[in-house]
This record gives C-alpha cells, structure tokens and sequence, in this order.
C-alpha cells in the first residue's frame, strides 16, 4: 500500500493546509465580517488591521484591476459584497442599476472632513451625494520624460500625434481614456453619445496608431520610469508612482481639458453586513486613517483634514493635487447608455484591427 | 563531433530560450529596487520579507492547498477514468475523450466564464468552486497522461492474475498499477504544474478573500509587483528544480549499462 | 576451398570498462554457413552488430572483399541483416517493407514487383503482399524480415538470433527454410545464436565464443566430438566433466579409479578435466566396468533414456536405449577413445583465453 | 463481468464531465444564441461576419499558423538529438520542459518584456555588439515569438514520446537496407512520429488561437486577436452574449482544425499527447 500512502501524502498536506485555513472560513459564519471589493493595492494594509483590532470586525478583502472586470464579477451576483470602492461612471451605472443603496451619512462623525468641492463634482453621477462616499480623486494626464520632451509641448494633446515621437507614445488600453484626447482635441465632450463625434474622434486614433509604442493596460509606470518611451496617457496616481522612480519623469493636464476622476464607496443593495459597513466608511473618513491610506495610495485625497495637514510642497504639487485652473477644464465620466457603450466597443475593436 | 557539438549547440540555445526569462526574473528577487526596471543593488531582503508578509503568506498557502487538492482529486478522478475509457467500446470512448478535450481546447478565459456562469447559478463563489474549476481544468492532463500507458500495458497479465485467484483490485495494484504508475505519476504533476500556473479560471471562479498568487500578481501590475512575489516564485522554482534533480540522480542509479 | 569473403583482424571493442571483444581474429569463407555460437554477452552479437556496421571497433580491421570497410556506414555495406525482434515498419505493408531496400536502390517498379513475388515465394508467403505488419504471426514476421533482406542480393545475410522468439516447432520448420534458403540462394550466411542444436543441425562452421574471446572453431562434428576444452563439452550439448589427475600417458585417474585413455603428453600426476559424453557412458553388469554404482533416476526421452548413475561421489549422466529401473546397481564402462582429456584452466580468465584462434 | 465493472470507474468523471464540462458549455451555448432580452437569435454567432472580427479571426489563424510551424521546426531536430539520449526515465525530460511553468506565466511573459523592450537586456548586448537597436517589442512578431515560448513545449512533448517509441533496430534495419540519415528520416522517423506531430500541431494551434493574454503584454495592445476580442466583450464591453457567440465560432474553428488533422492521423490515436 506504499504507493496509495505516497499519493495521499500530498492530500493530506491540502487537507491540513485547509485545517489552518479552516479558522479564517470559520469567520464567514460569524456575522461579524465586512466582504471589502477594492482596486488592488487601494488601501494600507495597517488600517486594515486597526479596523479590525479597533472594532473587532474581520475584513474579507477582495481585490480586481479594471471597473469592468469588477462589474463583471459583481454582477455575476455570487458574492454578497458588503462595501465597494470603484470609479464614478461604474457608481453611476450600477445606481441606475439599482444595485446600490443610499448611505445613512447622519450616523457618521467624521463625514464633515470631505471636502465640498469634491462632493460637488460627485453629483454628476450621484446628484444627491447619499450612495456615495469620494475616497480618491485625480485626473487623466500626459505622463513625460523631461529628457525627451518639454513642458510647453505637453500642454496640449497633440503632442501626442506628433511624429517625431514615434514608437515613444504609451495609450491606455481602455476604451474610454485613449478617446479622451481624440475628444478633447476636436473639441466634443467626453461624455458625448454622438455617433458621428466618436468616428471622428476613431478617425483620429487610427491616424496615431502607427506612432503608438503601446495600449498598455497596466505597466505604463514601469515602462515609463525604464525610459522605454517619451509620454503616456496615465491616470495622476501611476503617474506618482513613476515619478517616484524616475526622477526624470514629470506630469501635466493639457489646456484642451482631461477627465476627472473620483473613485468613491458605496454599499451594494445586497449587502449583508450594512452597520459595519457604515462604520467603516466612516473610520475611513477619520483623519489619522486617511493620511494612512494617503501616504500609501499618493493620490489626491478629498479628506480637507488630511490636506490641511500636509507640507506646503505636496498640498501644491499639481501631479497629486490639480490646480482648479485644470480642474474647470476636466469633467468626470457620466455612465454612457447601451448603444453607446456597444458603439465604444466596437470603435475600439477597429482601432485595434487596423 | 562536428555534428556533436552542433546538437549540444542547438539544445543549449532552446534551452536557454526556455530559461531565459526565469534567470531574469530570479536575477529581480536580489534587486534593491522596488521597480522591475531599475536596478538598485544587490539584497536579500525580498527573500526574508516574503514569509513575513500575510497577505503574501496567505495567497501562497492558499496556492498551494488548491495546486495540492486539485492535484490529488484530479489524479484520483482521473486515473480511475482513464482505466474506465480504456475498456470502453470504441464509440464510447472517442465520445468520452472528445468531451475530455474541452477543456484542453477551450480559450482560458471561456472556460473561466462558463464555469462562474454556473457557479452563481447554484453556489457561492469561494475557495470551493476554485478548486472545483481546478480540478475540471486537470482531468484532462491526468486521463491523457494515464491512458497511453493503459494501452501499452498488458492487459493479459492482468487477466493472468485474475486467473490465478487475485481480485480485482489486488490485480489492479499488483499489476496493472506498476505499469500505470509513471504516466499517473506524470499526469499528477502536469495537474500540479497547469492548477500553479493557471489565472484567468481562477480569477473567474474565485470568491472574496481567496487570493492565489496569479490573481493577486494580477491586481499589483499597475501599482508595480512586489518584489517580494519575485523570491517566492524563486523559491518555489527552486523546490521544483531539486526535486528534478533528485529524480533524475535516482533514474540514473537504476540505469543499466545498455544492451550490446 | 572457397576464398575468405570477410577477414576479422584483431577487433577489440568495449563500453567504458566492459570490455566485450579483446583482439579477436577471424575469417568467413565464401557461401559459408558460419554461427557465432555462445551464451549471452560471450561478444557474439556485438561482432555480428561490427560486421553490420552498427558498432565501429575500437582497435583492428574488418576486410570484406578486399576492402577495409571499418569506417564504412550500414547503408553503404554490401550485406544484410535479419534482426532478432524481426525490426519489420510498422507503419508500411508487407510489400512495401520488402522494397523498401530496393526502392532506394531506384529498381525499376516491374523489377521490385517481380523481386517481392519471388522472396514470398522463397519464404512460402504467397499472396501476402498486401497485408498489414500486425496481421502476421512470429514465424511469418520473421520470414517478411528475411525475405525484406535476400531481395537485395546482399552477398553476406547477417542473422541475429531470428529464431530466439519463435516456438519450438516453428523453429525447428524454420532451420530448413534457413538451410534450403542458403542453398538456392548461395550466399555467405553468418548466424548468431546461443541455441547449440541450431548451431549443430545447420553450420558449415561453428565458432564458439565466450567472454569476448572466440574458443574454438570448426565443424560441428568437430566441435561435439572434440571439444578443445570444458566449456565448450559443457556448452556443446551434456556431458560428464569430472575431476581427474593424469597419472602417466595412457592413464588418468578419476574418483579414485584409474582407468585407461590414449592421450598422451600431459607429463605426470597432471590434474585436468576429464570429459565423457552420456551416450559414450555404456551401462554394464555391476563388476563389468571400471566403477560400480546405483541408478538414481530414468526418464524417458523418446529416442532414448536419460539414466542418471551415482557411482563414487558423481552422477553420472548416461543416454541408452534400454530401459532400467531406479535402484538398480549396475557398472560403468567407456571406451578409452571415448575419453576426453583436457588441460585445467589455472584461472577463469585463462578458460577464457586458452584457445584463441 | 469485469468488462462492465471496470467501465464504471469512469463514473465518478462521468458526472464530473456533465456537470463541470457539457453544463457550462450549455451556458455559453445559451448566451450565444439569446440576445440580452432572452430572445433567441443567431446574431451573435453572424457577428463573425463583422469586417473587424474577420480581421481579427484571420489574424490569429496567421500567427496561429506561423507559432505552430516554428514551433514544429524548432521541436523536430531537438526531440531527434534528445530521443538519440535515450534517458531511462523519460518522464525526465518532460519535466525539463514542463519546469518553467513552476515559474508564474504572467511573470514570465513579463520578464521577455524586459528582456526585449527598448532599453532591454537584448537590444543593449546588440547595441553593445554593434548591430544597433531592433524594435521587437509590441509587435506581430513579438507576439509569435511569446506564444513559441509558451507552447514550445506542447510540440516538444508529443513528438519526443512518439520519436522515443521507434525501436532502434527499426532504424538499424532500414540503414541495413541503404537507406541513409535522410532517407531513413523521410521514410521512417516522420512516418512513425506523425502521430505525435499531430497532437504536437494541435496542442501548440489551438492555444494559439485562442490566446489573449500574450498578445496584450508583448502586443502592445496593439494586436487585436479573436481571444482578445472575446475577453474585451466579457471584461469591457460587457456584452457576454455576443463574446459567448464568438467563442461558439472560435470553438467551430478548433474542432474544424481538428477534424482536418486527423484525416492525416491513420492510427486514429491523435490523442496520445504525451
């Protein structure tokens, strides 16, 4: 029987694995958890564990990469996620939904630490700020190395249809942020529905396509900081993250105007947990728990407690906060109707084909 | 020895081909830099940091109880299988392997999808319905591994040991096991190596909480990878290369010194 | 005599410390049936494999025809083998491996047709051109590979044990074909095996080997009736070896008994091996022979009975036609022409060496 | 008796295979054919049709193509040199092959990025050699070149197992009858390892079709295959009713190219992969 013990050797290294495991399962039954949807690498680990140990409730965090990816996963409707932290248009889109349900904000001490022009621009996809909570902002940029390009010449999109650059312009590989440029430069509104606007603005990415280097999903920051291209279409926050690297590396929002973004919680319908839901937005909203998440994250917080509290130098650098000259030009996504998203995707598969 | 030293040659370049990007990759778990691009010195930091970290200890725990499990219910499953096709009538059979070649054949990501399609339709997604998806992934591995090694075995012998008084099953383990034994032995650990490396099922079919270390390489692209994930796959590697290399320095002491 | 066709000289072949030929010398004569005769790993098969060119040796030259094809490929030797596990393509008909060897020669198609034809019918195949490899029993795979290599009209047919796997009947039908085939065919065959009634029934010649040397060659009447030394008695169908001391020419002392021989020239009290065939032991009245004992067993062998005799210490092994029952005392004669005196080996390796050719 | 007893040890897989195999298959079945009201249509599976989705499904069939024949150059000679070894346990050298993989793919993938990026390892050697900068990241043939690293070993295996089944008197014999390297190669190795070509051909084609994940990290995202439009319409578009209609098509196109290898397959045993 030598040989049947072999075998199970390993089933039973699974099994007693699973025996450790079986005490963080065990949780699941105890009504005492939060289930905590996040982008990856969203929120510092620490406060984490001072939820956990200040409030005795066990957090299930999971974590995904694209606010598509999360909807896909989130409508599939398996797990009941207690709170969720996604982009404004996907808010918007899963509100029209009814998948989300209002947020009880009278029960929270530390909800007056957002700041009210943040929660202005919320109203665009939560007009009467009660689904959701801002926990990051920023915008949608040009990401540059200051060896090869120079400030002035990144303050408007064309710099990205310039041929000179050639094999040295980095895109996002996602539909809605490469369209911006296109959109912004031809003058339309990045929420437009237009038909005839979305061909024009393909019009013009088919034009770029040969000088693209790349439609990076993920990487553009590590790709950037290795010097493997002059400029990106990033998001403030990677551009951060690659300035950090590469000191050569610097970030601007060009006149034509950006989007802004605003990442923000909200409780799904469906949860189950709704009180240590509320309770953790709020610790969120504690001052000493924001900085954490900020100095962690480096994205622009909508806490005016953390901001107020900040050295001179960070509160202005325009990478992390935009300055409202920039902020008037740029408008947060509006969640697009069927047709059009069907349109996006098409457009974008033909771009891609090309 | 012209023609010797060109083979040597040529495997030399497929095998460093193959190796390549595993020499960079071990070379990224010394970098002092938390960058992949940026070289920062030598360190050794990554290598202790890696069992300290819980998130990074929990995924890889969690790795290996599913690779394991999988692995060993699949082979199970499997073997037993393959010995139940093998007797099967000839139509029965070519049914029952295409069926098993769905899976092998499938994109990733639809086998991902339809699974988690079924999954909510009846269960909550966690732990469990990972491994169910690993499981089904592996089946295939196992059968097709175990199957050819069914076929060239003798089925006479174990007729013959059925003759002379055996039961089934002790002539199953007496003599048709010895015989089966490498291809299930293979199959298990093609099972373990296919349920390590895979993302896209995993990622579909995961619950809250259930991290592997695929999914969670996955939602650390943008943010840059954790150097830390570059010395556990070092590691891990590692423990797969000695364990080759105990095998083979095994093989080589049942080596004869050929026939002449 | 016929001229020698293939002249061995000094092949010495080993794998790392093995050594399996050492300075082996050896010639093939044209149309000869020779057979490399001994028990396995003796180099029968490896010299075969040289011959074939599959082994290149280490030291020495293989001269056929005149010409040193030492160096030479397998493709490119005017010989043929016929191998052990029959080594037929599985993956082409019967008809197809036949031509395979003349195809390549580029024969036109009427002339491989009329070959194919002619080779089934040389090994009683007939009609079976168009069947599958796997349809075919042991003995009729194994005429496909002989038929697959006379088509070539190799001068040399190198056969590798091709009798090993088949069955005893098949065997014995297949040594006749092997011997009708070499007559009309009239080519040198060289034949390995370590079956001694197959090297008996169909040699001209038989070499037999052991331990990479060869230890005596010659025809088989040769080799049964005079075996050079005890290895070859005893590999060369039974016999009686039994201690023995050399008291002066003409007599020799076994188990206490001294009993008359006509060798000559072995000195004085010289110990050596005494070999008696079992049908030259002849079984007499007790005190008739030179040495009395018991029947210990008899079993009956068709043509004759296999009587073992236990007479001072040794059992001795009798073939007659007579019939006796266990128990009886009898005695035991042989005719001194019927004993063989041979030299003891002083060490293993020396048994090895003593004859080498 | 035993006959029957035994085929029932594929129970258990049985009802594994309906339950986890043909059931989600009907999933995907069912999305294919209803549009997002539930209605039945067939329009998802027309959707092939599509100028940009022909393009994309002529595309992956092109580097399909190009990753299999590479795939089967580079294997062929090596599973030669490597069967001419005769390892006693062969499990051995497949474990060579499959080793890499105990490394994550992802991480792989990404390391050739490194390797082969702008300012990567392999243009500064060629840059220090003096042959200057090549461009080999983000395009087609970055993307073949990722998917011959990835399935390499698929063709490698199959065909090393059938080449290792060649008895060697087989070879023996038919230079005994004089044929030389090649005609021996031509007439009997390939004949005898068709059937692991084969396998070799399909485990390498297959994948390569549907891959995604290689065409977008050393693609550049600028090499839009069939898989890629799949995953775009199950993780961006959302519209998993016409991603499940083209993964029907895209599942068409493995079995059609199936079909066709077996025709050359006469042992009918394609399926002994490994």
């Amino acid at each position: 029987m030598k040989k049947f013990y072999m075998l199970s050797l390993p089933l039973a290294a699974a099994l007693f694995l699973g025996g450790c495991r079986g005490t963080a399962d065990a949780a699941d039954a105890d009504s005492n958890t939060l289930v905590v949807l996040n982008y990856g690498k969203y929120l510092e680990p620490s406060v984490i564990e001072q939820f956990e140990e200040e409030t005795g409730i066990k957090i299930k965090l999971e974590e995904y990469e694209s606010p598509e990816e999360m909807y896909t996963k989130f409508t599939a409707g398996s797990i009941s996620y207690d709170v969720v932290c996604t982009s404004d248009y996907m808010v918007e889109r899963l509100i029209s939904e009814g998948e989300v349900s209002p947020i009880d904000f009278s029960g929270f001490s530390n909800y007056q630490n957002l700041n009210p022009d943040i929660l202005e621009a919320s109203r665009i996809f939560d007009p009467e700020n009660q689904y959701s909570m801002p926990y990051f902002y920023g915008t949608l940029g040009i990401l540059y190395n200051t060896t090869m390009v120079s400030q002035e010449e990144t303050q408007s999109w064309n710099i990205l249809w310039d041929d000179t650059y050639r094999d040295s312009i980095i895109m996002q590989n996602s539909v809605r942020d490469t369209f911006v440029p296109a959109l912004r430069l031809l003058g339309y509104d990045i929420n437009t529905e237009d038909d005839r606007e979305l061909t024009d603005a393909l019009a013009l990415l088919i034009e770029q396509k040969p000088i693209v280097y790349a439609y990076y999903v993920d990487e553009t920051a590590d790709e950037m900081a290795a010097g493997n291209a002059a400029m990106a279409l990033v998001y403030s926050g990677e551009a951060a993250y690659a300035m950090e690297l590469n000191d050569d590396l610097s970030y601007s929002v060009p006149k034509e105007g950006s989007n802004l973004w605003i990442d923000s919680w909200f409780i799904p319908k469906r949860c189950t947990h709704r009180e240590n839901a509320e309770k953790f937005l709020d610790f969120l909203c504690r001052e000493d728990v924001a900085m954490a998440n900020f100095e962690y994250v480096c994205y622009a917080s909508p806490n005016q407690k953390v901001v107020d509290a900040l050295d001179e130098e960070v509160k202005n650098d325009p990478t992390i906060f935009p300055p409202d000259e920039i902020l008037e030009n740029c408008t947060v996504y509006k969640q697009l109707g069927i047709d059009t998203t069907e349109r996006y995707s098409y457009l974008w598969k033909t771009l891609k084909s090309e | 020895m012209v023609k010797k030293w060109s083979e040597r040659i040529y495997l030399g370049v497929i095998f460093l081909f193959l190796y390549l990007p595993i020499l960079v990759l071990i070379g990224l778990s010394f970098n002092n830099s938390r960058s992949r691009v940026v070289w920062g010195g030598f360190t050794l930091k990554w290598y202790a940091s890696c069992f300290t970290d819980e998130t990074i200890t929990g995924a890889f725990f969690t790795t290996l109880q599913i690779t394991l499990a999988a692995a060993v219910i699949s082979t199970l499953i499997g073997t037993l299988a393959a010995i139940g096709i093998s007797a099967m009538k000839r139509k029965n059979r070519s049914i029952m392997l295409g069926a098993t070649n769905i899976p092998l054949l499938n994109a990733d990501i639809v086998t991902g999808i339809s699974l988690m399609l079924l999954f909510v339709k009846f269960m909550n997604l966690g732990f469990v319905t990972v491994l169910i998806a690993h499981i089904t992934f592996d089946i295939p591995y196992v059968i097709l591994n175990v199957l050819p090694k069914l076929n060239q075995a003798n089925r006479s012998t174990y007729e013959a040991a059925l003759d002379l008084g055996a039961s089934p099953a002790y002539a199953f383990y007496k003599v048709t096991w010895p015989e089966i034994k490498p291809g299930v032995f293979s199959g298990f650990l093609m099972a373990v190596t296919m349920s390590l490396d895979d993302f896209s099922i995993t990622f579909f079919t995961k619950g809250a909480g259930v991290n592997t270390l695929s999914t969670m390489l996955y939602t650390e692209l943008r943010k840059g990878i954790r150097p830390e994930l570059y010395a556990l796959s070092t590691i891990l590697f590692l423990f797969a290369f000695l364990l080759l290399l105990v095998m083979n320095r095994r093989s080589d002491k049942q080596m004869t010194a050929g026939s002449f | 005599m016929k001229r020698k066709l293939i002249n061995l000289i000094g092949i010495t072949k080993s794998y790392g410390n093995n050594v399996i030929l050492d300075d082996l010398n050896l010639y093939i004569r044209e149309n000869e049936f020779i057979t490399l005769l001994g028990p396995s790993g003796c180099g029968k098969t490896t010299t075969l494999r040289i011959l074939g060119g599959f082994e290149t040796p280490d030291k020495g030259q293989v001269i056929f025809d005149d010409r040193d094809i030492t160096q030479l490929p397998p493709n490119m030797r005017d010989l043929n083998t016929v191998f052990q596990k029959y080594a037929l393509f599985p993956h082409m008909s019967i008809a197809e491996n036949i031509a395979f060897g003349l195809k390549i020669k580029k024969k036109s198609k009427a002339y491989i047709e009329d070959k194919i034809r002619y080779a089934l019918k040389l090994v009683n195949l007939e009609g079976f051109e168009h069947r599958s490899i796997d349809s075919l029993s042991g003995g009729q795979q194994q005429r496909i590979a002989i038929a697959r290599a006379i088509v070539n009209e190799p001068k040399v047919l190198l056969l590798d044990e091709p009798l090993g796997a088949l069955d005893l009947k098949l065997r014995q039908e297949m040594q006749y074909e092997l011997i009708r085939l070499k007559n009309e065919l009239g080519i040198t065959f060289v034949y390995v095996t370590h079956d001694q009634e197959e090297a008996l029934t169909m040699s001209d010649t038989i070499v037999v080997m052991n331990q990479g040397y060869i230890q005596q060659i010659g025809t088989p009447e040769m080799i049964y009736n005079e075996p050079v030394n005890a290895f070859v008695a005893d590999f060369i169908g039974d016999s009686n070896i039994i201690d023995g001391v050399m008291i002066q020419d003409k007599v020799v002392e076994i188990l206490g008994t001294k009993i008359p021989c006509v060798d000559e020239g072995f000195g004085e009290n010289t110990p050596v091996d005494v070999v008696i065939r079992p049908e030259d032991v002849e079984i007499v009245a007790p005190g008739e022979g030179f040495m009395d004992g018991v029947i210990t067993s008899v079993i009956f062998k068709g043509v004759h009975y296999e009587i073992e005799i236990l007479a001072n210490g040794y059992e001795w092994l009798a073939d007659t036609t007579q019939c006796y029952t266990a128990g009886t005392s009898v005695g035991i004669r042989v005719i001194p022409f019927n004993i063989q005196i041979m030299n003891k080996p002083e060490s293993e390796d020396e048994e090895a060496a003593e004859i080498d050719v | 008796m035993y006959k029957l007893k035994k085929q029932f040890l594929a129970g258990p897989y049985f009802i594994w295979m309906i339950g986890f195999i043909l059931l989600p298959l009907a999933f995907i079945l069912y999305y294919a054919l209803t549009t997002a009201d539930g209605a039945f249509t067939f329009s998802n599976i027309a959707a092939i049709a599509d100028p940009v989705h022909v393009k994309s499904i002529v595309l992956s069939l092109k580097l399909g193509a190009i990753c299999t024949l590479v795939c089967l150059v580079l294997a062929y000679p090596l599973c030669m040199i490597l069967s001419s070894f005769r390892f006693r346990h062969q499990s051995f050298v497949v474990f060579l092959f499959i080793l890499p993989m105990w490394m994550n793919f992802m991480l792989r993938i990404l390391a050739w990025r490194l390797l082969l990026s702008n300012n990567g390892i392999v243009n500064s050697i060629l840059a220090a050699v003096g042959i200057g900068h090549i461009k080999m990241l983000n395009t087609q043939t970055a993307v073949v070149f990722g998917m011959v690293y990835d399935f390499l070993p698929f063709m490698i295996l199959p065909i090393y197992n059938s080449m290792v089944r060649i008895k060697p008197e087989t070879l023996e014999a038919a230079r005994d009858l004089g044929a030389g390297s090649f005609t021996v190669l031509v007439k009997i190795i390939f004949p005898l390892t068709l059937s692991g070509i084969i396998s070799g051909v399909i485990m390498v084609f297959v994948p390569a079709l549907t891959s995604f994940v290689i065409s977008d990290l050393l693609g550049g995202g600028k090499v839009l295959l069939i898989g890629n439009v799949i995953e775009q319409e199950f993780m961006q578009g959302t519209n998993w009713h016409l991603g499940s209609g083209l993964s029907v098509v895209l599942m068409l196109f493995v079995i059609a190219s199936m079909a066709l290898m077996n025709v050359f397959d006469k042992d009918g045993g394609g399926t002994a992969v490994w």
